[in-house]
């Protein structure tokens, strides 16, 4: 046993973090909240070259996995850089093929999927009716309450403003193909839904991480009353504690992807998505006036840490879960 | 120690509530951080006006009722009550207005107050400067003397709904060379169309316009929109900052009303088995019920010729924490809805969440409160 | 209206208070704890001379009440001074008897209640099964959930040691004398009930207060680190949240006395029970390990905090109530 | 990334499991802070050190079987969850232990450890004085050069456990000229029943006698009792505290065993309705399998060879107030038995709400990681 990401996972994180450090993320996520789709895309590329989609995705359909404690790892880096687009959903719609074990179904997304070409978005019975980002993915799959598996048409309305303008959301177009159904469709989106739940908490661990970082700097910086505003006790003792909380969130994170544990990634999401909300409360105090504003990068991670908080499982409905998983 | 209302404060009640209902628009205003909302919200001033609800505690010959605090209290609730809209003229009314009450001369007050209270003037605070926020002692932007006036030069930041207000307040370096930094400050009256004043607005978290950078270059002011005595600005600041966090800047009425609104979507929406939400919702209602008894305790010691100083400060902390937990208890009764931009709570929300920031940092706040009321040694601000 | 205590009531309260800082409360209550009543009846003669318990007595019955706001000024007094004894209980039963309507009943208890001369005990349906110092008082009064009002013999069983000593807790003995029953005794006993929890929320307030106040004394004067601890921004942060929460529980307090609604009175116990225990958790903090000990009169109050915050009406209960008071 | 447990792990818990489920007391000791409850408590120490499970991860030399820490955290997770008593040779194993690994003389651990295993010397701490809390450097209790040894002086305060325990460690001022308050101090060791020393056991807020007051008059200490070199007590007694803060005070085994048992209750006791307290047990839940889980990532850290600094504040501050979360949660469920001085939550909460005060308060912790863990400026700590 040794519970710390391997040298070869610990590169491919950095990997990512170098990459996206290098791109300039705050510029494509405000064009894709402007319906810009463009940057994003290129930077949905340039990770996919680095195999990120392929690890949802089994060998068989051209992929490198599944391998969940990767891809968890690589997504808190995505939720670090603040990348926008279906990224969860993507992966976890691999996820929910790979498990239906149809050849045909498989054979016709997963190689496509895995290789990040087309950004797909899902929505699963239970988590909410709104797609993200339907209107620039290439694939939008649904789930129905009645475990019928579709390919929608795309967003059946017009984008609904979310609070995070880069999330762009929309109702699926009703109908569509009828790719599957039944108790292996169910059972499959179950898997994908938890694949969808650890990914959103690893996005918001990296978010709560840079809010935290970020913070830090500004408070070492910025000065009133002849010193700099980190060195007041009250401030010092609130960033205490949003580290304290993000590094207790880290190991359920990975204990999660280890296990696949409905109840490990419930915890995992409590913590992370609580956790990096309060680091955005946080940040929004200890920033001021300034990080109100939306001219500071700062706020395109501020206005993410609540829907994050909330995507694929809010607090309250984890709790559920992590109680529903001693049952006995 | 009593709660009845006096047969004539009831009528003012009903007067006011008839009034409301027969007034407030059926559907809610577009958003006041907007150009359109902004005219539609004056529009709105000018009808309260006519009947003499906007400035309600005001002397008559300002556009007023006269009334005391309780009917203020009363008309504030009756006001929210009827989900009546945001005050565009507030920063004026609550900010400006006082001070000028205590601190302007006769022919100023008859000047600036009437178009004031009728919200063909709307007003901007002009407080804060990039690197003068909490430490507003420290701030730059000068007035220099010139004939029969003032030239104003610096740059004020954070001011509220400037973007598309008319006039803005504020204090001024008028004296470099005083001692101490909140001496030679200097209190004015200006003109944002003036030549010399520049208008950024700056985009809100939900990238509304709800405040602007101003530049000032050389900006002329007359003397008679210099308030009280050159240099004692800091003093009259001080006792404008003091109102903006005490009884009148957040009326227990809003508190109320949003309280009614949670306890009506929690019976809509609500499950009514997770008692864990019950539990914040009557805690919601519980905070409304405590900030309206605060002050009324509060309205009487006022009216029996008390003062409230540092008190203010509790006020502060306490409504400013307690609108943050109602909406976000609301947010959490939508569920996948809270995300969206277009709900009725999500504005609310967004300005929530400057509460603990503006009119002085609930860090400020608390150490006010233990330094004033509790006694405790100063810190080093 | 005036929404403040008139002056006749602050000299009461401030009567109260001179009488009860002159007396040593905290040997009553130590002695107390060791089952010497003799002491706190000592104390108890000296409250009822003021005339404090006859303000729940009609004065039909030699009372001077009902006088719920002159009453609860002054258990926030008692409360302030850690008072021991069954004194909720003495004026809850005093309320039950007179809302009775029944005059044999209430001539023969309400006179010696309102004199102070017969400490009550008193325990009401979904209040918890424990009657408070049974072990002491002249009368046990118990309502079933069948609306029946009985005086039992006294304790049952052995005093059930509380983590607060001073409360000497025991089941009521079975059976005993039948005063009443029927519809009547329910309503008095709800009636009883509401007084018992707003009296309550008055002692929170004052054994907050108290608490506060010892505290901030306390860290004035403690040094660690060449400067009073008082004067660490934590502290002063800590000592200001205190104190907030107890400001804005007393005009609930005062409300409560004057409307009796049900909901109000939830609201007043609500807020003084959880923010005085929140002063108790400050104070020990705050104190140290010197706070963690029996021989300072500080552990009197700290002790008492958490099972005052829950007698007649836990935080749960009373929110419910503030729902159910809202019910159409 | 790693959580599986090899072959040896699994047989060596099977191994510990067997033994507990065989022997540990079917009815629960009387409280370890009483006289009769010490020594049952001793007993026990007894029985876990023949078959050497007192110590696990010492050198078998000392008593212990030389585990690793993966092991050390499965013993104290099967200990935990077994029921098995509390420890009273804590301070002892891990306060002394740790410090006289690294610093003392072979001499010296070989007299010392063996009879601390067992428990037939039970160890209290002596290190805060009336006026050095917090602030440790500033204590004045002396250390007094003598032939052959040294004369303590002074009075220590919040010895746990000293009322019925049998020696003591501390630091004291051995150089009372040196420039700065933590130099010129010296570690020793002493016999709580030597002449000179006077022992006033102290109430706890349930009034068991948790804790003393040493009061020390000329209490003559050998050389071979003094830990390292005279003068460097400091740097000596901050890698105990260190450690105390650290991986070994208190094991994830407790804290998971302790959610289960409130997981039983809330299953026997809890309304399923009530959600708002579903909601604190799941969050007591998942705070002990984090806590788990983040003490598995520091050992693997520490088999890596890495060390555990300033994050062992993180982790002081998790577990303190992770402990009053639950237990508070436990009370909440048992309604109006919570106040029952005699339940089986009683004593484990009023323990637990001392553990923000004591191994450093919470606020000094705070400030630590504050400035050690983010890089934030010191304060006139």
């Amino acid at each position: 046993m040794r519970f710390l990401p391997t040298e070869e996972q610990s590169d491919f994180a950095r990997t990512l973090r170098s990459l996206l450090g290098a791109a300039d993320v705050p510029a494509a996520v405000r064009a894709w909240a402007a319906g810009g789709h463009g940057p994003g895309r290129a930077l949905w590329d340039r990770l996919a070259a680095t195999g990120l989609f392929a690890l949802a995705v089994p060998e068989a359909y051209d992929g490198l996995g599944p391998l969940l404690p990767e891809l968890s790892l690589g997504f808190v880096e995505l939720g670090r850089a603040g990348v926008p687009g279906p990224v969860v959903e993507t992966a976890a719609a691999s996820v929910l093929l790979a498990e239906l074990g149809d050849e045909t179904l498989a054979k016709r997304f997963l190689p496509a999927l895995g290789a990040g070409g087309a950004p797909a978005t899902l929505t699963l019975p239970g988590a909410g009716p709104y797609a993200l980002d339907a209107d620039m993915a290439a694939w939008c799959f649904t789930v129905s309450e009645a475990a019928e598996l579709r390919l929608a048409g795309g967003a059946g309305g017009p984008v609904l403003a979310s609070t995070d303008p880069a999330r762009r959301l929309s109702l699926p177009a009703d109908g569509g193909e009828l790719l599957a159904a039944g108790p292996q469709v169910a059972r499959a989106a179950a898997v994908a839904g938890r694949w969808a739940r650890l990914l959103t908490a690893a996005q918001c661990l990296g978010l709560g991480e840079a809010l935290l970082a970020g913070t830090v700097e500004h408070v070492r910086r910025r000065t009133q009353f002849g010193m700099p505003i980190g060195g007041f006790q009250a401030v010092k003792h609130r960033l205490a504690d949003t580290l304290l909380g993000l590094e207790f969130a880290r190991p359920l994170v990975w204990a999660a992807a280890l296990t696949t544990a409905a109840g490990d990634v419930a915890a995992a999401k409590l913590a992370a998505g609580e956790s990096s909300y309060r680091a955005a409360r946080t940040a929004l105090q200890l920033h001021g006036a300034i990080g109100y504003t939306d001219e500071l990068d700062l706020s395109l991670w501020l206005r993410k840490a609540r829907p994050l908080r909330d995507a694929w499982g809010t607090p309250s409905a984890c709790r559920a879960e992590v109680l529903r998983s001693r049952e006995r | 120690m009593d709660l009845t209302q006096s047969a004539d404060v009831k009528a003012f009640r009903a007067e006011a509530r008839d009034w409301l209902r027969a007034h407030v628009p059926a559907e809610s205003l577009p958003s006041l951080e907007t150009e359109e909302g902004f005219a539609a919200h004056r529009a709105w001033e000018a009808l309260l006006h006519a009947e003499r609800w906007s400035v309600v505690s005001w002397p008559r010959e300002y556009g007023g009722r006269g009334v005391d605090i309780v009917k203020w209290l009363v008309f504030e609730e009756e006001y929210w009550a009827a989900g009546a809209p945001g005050r565009v003229t507030q920063n004026g009314i609550s900010l400006l207005a006082p001070t000028l009450f205590d601190h302007a001369s006769r022919e100023q007050r008859a000047r600036v107050l009437p178009s004031m209270a009728s919200g063909e003037v709307v007003w901007a605070q002009a407080w804060s400067e990039p690197e003068a926020g909490s430490d507003l002692a420290s701030l730059t932007s000068r007035a220099v003397r010139t004939g029969g006036g003032w030239l104003l030069s610096g740059l004020k930041t954070w001011s509220s709904r400037a973007a598309f207000a008319d006039r803005a307040f504020g204090i001024f370096r008028s004296d470099p060379d005083a001692r101490r930094p909140h001496q030679g400050l200097t209190y004015l009256m200006f003109d944002l169309r003036s030549p010399g004043v520049t208008v950024r607005p700056i985009g809100r978290l939900d990238g509304k316009p709800a405040f602007a950078e101003l530049f000032l270059d050389r900006v002329f002011v007359p003397d008679e929109d210099v308030i009280g005595p050159p240099g004692q600005g800091w003093r009259i600041a001080m006792s404008t900052t003091g109102n903006e966090r005490g009884l009148t800047l957040r009326s227990p009425g809003r508190f109320l009303a949003a309280s009614e609104r949670l306890l009506a979507l929690w019976r809509a929406a609500g499950d009514p088995a997770d008692t864990a939400l019950r539990d914040r919702v009557a805690d919601a209602l519980v905070g409304a019920r405590a900030y309206e008894l605060f002050t009324w305790a509060n309205a009487s010691r006022f009216a029996a010729g008390g003062t409230i100083g540092a008190e203010s400060s509790l006020n502060k902390v306490f409504w400013s924490e307690y609108d943050i937990a109602l909406h976000e208890t609301a947010l959490d009764l939508l569920g996948a809805d809270a995300e969206l931009a277009g709900g009725e709570w999500a504005e609310p929300w967004v300005f929530s969440l400057a509460g603990p920031i503006y009119a002085g940092t609930n860090e400020i706040q608390r150490d006010i409160i233990a330094e004033r009321l509790l006694g405790l040694p100063k810190g080093r601000r």
